[in-house]
């Protein structure tokens, strides 16, 4: 779960980080309001996309009028295909430098890592690309957790400024505390930065906090809505199904995550857009399908629908009855192409034969049959 | 032969109670697999389906010498359950559990290192040597003794992978499904040695899915040796970067982790990267040749 | 830092950790007061030592007029020399079963080491003596913690009530988190009872802070001054002397605490009776030689004083100069006997010879003389 | 010869820009130690009585191929100063901090072991190989070349002990402080093993005192070896029980650590237990003999 960056900052200053002085405001007035108590601030949209500040959604304010209008400007903004709905109006900071601090999952390692880079304020990801060696990395055994020595080696190899040292120290542990006690998968500080001043502050912050912990932090579950960048996707999270909504207009159904986008893979292998991830892990009863084709429905853009279902432990029959009991109660409006295997498909298809749900021989015959029903040619790849 | 499990496999279930393991319990049973013993924490004394239950992993395993553990806890508590079967000496620990919280993956890592087990998972669909035993919930019906072996970090994929192989008259050694959570027990690299060292396995069919570096790693492994031939499948490539898909693995963060670098891995290694399911079966079908009256 | 029960308990209640509801009174009104509100109650003597019950530290009280006359026979109370000052008012609880469970550090393991006994509520070192095997031992690795399977193991093999075992696990490990959150030496709960009900509650609790980790926990700062039995050692501790008062009439100041230590057994072996220990590490400075003289006659028991100093860093001379220039400004009225070697013992001793300090040979000699002074008899032992 | 340090040891010390650290350093160079380094992050580049600073331990091992390390740092940076430097490799590593938390050092102890380093200390004085080199707080002038090993819980004891022996006219190997606190690197046992094995050393005097059960385990180790004959001393023997003296090492609780059980133990184990410091220093007069001129 993605916290948009005024809560994650809230973390930090819970774990004792500095961060510059700031506010949410969801109206212009308020805004306002807030400035007139800071002074010159930058209004920042909380929005979970990259490029935020070339798409206009940060602005400089010298007075609380200019708050206001710039809040006004950047409140109901799109950026990305996301709404703005709330600013953090923060106090603005003279910075003299500008360095990078993240924490995230090693996977080969099985470790969390420590990276730090003098390289700050830029996108870290084009710096790992470009200028490898700018990024020191420190691994962090989970027995030990990250200790105060490796901060210290690791600030010195990236060269941080000696002088805010003991400043940027206490940040770095901030930022490993938050990541721990929060069971976050990233925690990242970008820029973080050494004011005119010599103070180090955390003038960006990201955390991600790892879905299946949050049973442990119920002090975050009221941000899971804002965490979601689409409404389809908080109400599929709300039903506990795994979905993902992509741009194209076929939506897919498989059970499992690596059938899923097997299928998704098919699709656009035959010249389809997938409209969706959707993976119906719970079963074969009417409920769980038919929740699962309200969701995928939810998408305006969907013209059809690709069904997967592999016959596993849950047996093919059971897919096809669950299927036919959730489409009866339902108003279907779009074709839907199936291709059922596994155990008893052959019993599943038997059922299904002679329905509007009548199964396709292979994967690639389904997304063949939608893209033709919706008046798509398809493309000549994906024999199978 | 096979790798991981086989006839002389003695396993425990812990959660052997609740309705998961009570299922597949009895599933494995009916697959022939030696399960001698069950763990549930206060209900020690008591049978599910004739098997005995201990209330602690270390009384389970003194009481019927075990060699193998695979768990059905629910996330929360998924780590304490991996950490007390590798404390009770159990070499084999496979873990079903889906959604343990990562921060607790980490730690178990190590402490299953120290302790010298090996971990398969966690969130994984478990592993089947074909015709001698089954450990997790892989569905019985699909498999055929051979000389194939599979890993894979998907489950249903593993499935209609097998059935592919099967449906060919094409069998297979073991099959292993390593997991989609980020940290997981045993990587692709660590299986593909195990089957480079099997007399009994001819050729490994890998899947793989976008996400991490798994996948980079075994191609490296590949290019390193020259063991037995990979056929491989990634799953997931055309999915958007930085979306995740179902699986906590399953996620592209930027370039790392993209399917075309694991396909470019795998074709520089000399693996061929095959566009769908029947394409892979197909593939084999031709290295391996297939069985007559198939 | 020994911590008083209702300490302890507090911070068991914040792990989360059921505890008989109380609170602390000073007068035996405030006591009234409480038991109005909680019912029947346990008046029960705030002191640092075992064997309160047995001493009348302990009433049962069925009305608020029974608690306020109990706590008036309590508190003020001398309970092995020390008087109560304070009396914990606690609702009576109906007890089934009775365990031991505790958490100390192991120093042969290098670890800590929870300790569970189903026989509890009575003196555990005398269970370990008379039944080893009633006490079930689990090591607690410092890498990973105590883990629940761990408390789990040990409760079946300790025989613990099935029944009441979620309550009981969850005790245990909110006993470990204070051993772990608060840096506790020692956190234990005797007995560990099982209700009528089937509840599981601390019913008595002991915790015993790392003097050393103190700095990490400010919030306990407060208990300081309740947790010294006796006001010397406050007010040495104040100051920064390792000072233990004891039973004698001879005070010894020594530069270390083996030394120390075996300036106190040399005095007992010559027939004397050392008034306490002082470990006047800090150096020769008059100021800190002053200070250690000043604690070691806070006791009006004292009738003279052995001072063995070893010059190692700190030089002979050095030493007997500090020594002068305190004595200087003090009046002190009993006999000093000073021991003096190592570096620069010949100048310290040239420095002290002829001033009422003049040295001894020996320690032996020096422990002699004092007794000599104060005119009690010497004891063959010791030759030296 | 010797044990732990000698005319090889290539000295770090961490904290030299402090008050204690520059002091010491000061006397290690003044007793002959081959000081070749100070840490002090920050202060990386500076010189503290011609011996080189460093920012860090990595750093300093890297430049210096030092091969042991002493810490002067304050308690509650004592422990990450210790898994610094086992972190950096250095095999041998002295801390004579005070006041370091306990829990801290369960946590050093562990890290140390795995890092495969020797830890003394904490809160101990530090060695010194008479003749050769000097780790730590001793007293320069008080040490002998010779033949007996001296190891001790005690600081001050270990100087009396050292200048009893000196002043007999016999020489010592090396003297080791093992340090008071509760939970230390290095034992009596630790550092018996490694008298033991030195052919230079002839006897060894042990100093312990009330508290824990180290001198216990050495006894142990005594009975069960056929080695270099050991004289003892406890200190604190009048000290009551459930005292806290001074060190958070010198603690009665209950029969544990109680000094009756000391004294038994190391009769039983064939220990010689002396009753002053001066009657160790007949003792081993007796046994080793005292060399011709003294």
């Amino acid at each position: 779960m993605k916290l948009q960056e005024y809560v994650a900052k809230d973390l930090l200053r819970q774990a004792g980080v500095p961060v510059p002085a700031g506010e949410v405001a969801e109206t212009p007035e308020q805004a306002e309001d807030i400035a007139r108590r800071l002074g010159p601030v930058a209004i920042k949209a909380q929005v979970l996309v990259g490029g935020r500040g070339k798409a206009g959604g940060i602005k400089l304010a010298n007075t609380s009028e200019e708050a206001r209008s710039a809040a006004g400007q950047i409140l109901g903004m799109d950026i990305k295909g996301l709404t703005v709905e709330k600013v953090l109006v923060e106090q603005q900071v003279k910075i003299a430098r500008e360095y990078y601090a993240g924490i995230t999952l090693d996977r080969a390692n099985h470790r969390f890592l420590l990276m730090l880079s003098s390289m700050g304020g830029v996108d870290i990801e084009e710096v790992a690309a470009e200028h490898p060696d700018a990024i020191i990395r420190a691994e962090i055994d989970p027995a030990y957790g990250l200790r105060s020595f490796q901060i210290r080696d690791a600030m010195f190899a990236a060269g941080f400024d000696r002088s805010a040292s003991s400043g940027l120290e206490k940040i770095i542990a901030g930022l490993y505390r938050v990541l721990d006690d929060k069971d976050a998968m990233l925690a990242e500080i970008n820029p973080l930065s050494v004011t005119d001043a010599g103070e180090a502050i955390a003038a960006d912050a990201k955390v991600d906090i790892d879905d299946s912990a949050l049973y442990r932090h119920p002090e975050l579950a009221a941000y899971e809505a804002e965490s979601m960048t689409d409404p389809i996707e908080l109400y599929a999270s709300q039903h506990g199904v795994p979905y993902v909504k992509l741009d194209g207009n076929i939506g897919v159904i498989a059970n499992g995550a690596g059938l899923a986008m097997m299928t998704m893979d098919v699709i656009k292998r035959v010249g389809g857009q997938p409209a969706n991830f959707l993976d119906v892990s719970g079963g074969a009863r009417a409920e769980v399908v038919r929740t699962a084709i309200e969701i995928v429905l939810m998408d305006p853009k969907v013209e059809g629908i690709v069904m997967n279902i592999f016959g596993g432990i849950t047996r093919g029959d059971e897919v096809a009855r669950g299927l036919l009991e959730a489409a009866g109660t339902m108003d279907i409006k779009v074709p839907i192409a199936i291709r059922i295997a596994g155990t008893r498909e052959e019993e599943g298809r038997k059922l299904l034969e002679g329905t509007q749900f009548t199964p396709e021989p292979t994967l690639v015959d389904a997304a063949r049959t939608i893209l033709r029903k919706i008046g798509e040619p398809a493309a000549a790849g994906g024999q199978r | 032969m096979s790798i991981l499990i086989d006839k002389n496999t003695k396993l425990l279930v812990q959660g052997i109670t609740g309705r998961e393991g009570a299922f597949h319990t009895e599933q494995m049973l009916a697959f022939g697999t030696n399960l001698v013993g069950g763990i549930r924490p206060g209900k020690g004394g008591a049978e599910v389906l004739g098997v005995p239950v201990f209330n602690t992993v270390a009384e389970a395993t003194r009481e019927t010498g075990a060699n193998a553990w695979v768990s059905f806890v629910p996330g929360p508590a998924s780590g304490d359950a991996i950490m007390e079967a590798a404390a009770a000496g159990i070499p084999l620990l496979v873990a079903i559990t889906e959604r343990t919280p990562v921060h607790d993956e980490t730690l178990v890592y190590r402490y299953v290192s120290e302790h010298g087990a090996r971990l398969i998972g966690p969130n994984c669909p478990g592993l089947v040597s074909s015709g001698k035993s089954k450990v997790g919930i892989m569905p019985n019906n699909l498999f055929k003794e051979g000389h194939v072996g599979i890993v894979s970090r998907s489950g249903t994929l593993t499935y209609e992978m097998v059935n592919e192989l099967t449906r060919r008259g094409i069998g297979q050694s073991t099959t292993v499904g390593i997991g989609g959570d980020p940290v997981i027990g045993t990587t692709f690299t660590d299986v593909l040695k195990l089957f480079d060292a099997d007399p009994d396995t001819r050729l490994v069919v890998l899947i793989g899915e976008i996400g991490g570096t798994d996948e980079e790693l075994a191609a490296e492994y590949i290019s390193s040796r020259s063991g037995k031939p990979v056929v491989a499948f990634i799953s997931g490539r055309t999915a958007p970067p930085g979306k995740r898909m179902g699986h906590a693995g399953a996620i592209i963060t930027g370039g790392q982790g993209g399917p075309e670098h694991k396909v470019q891995a795998f074709e520089q290694a000399g693996v061929p990267v095959m566009n769908t399911i029947p394409e892979v079966g197909e593939k084999v079908a031709e290295i391996v040749g297939v069985p007559a009256g198939a």
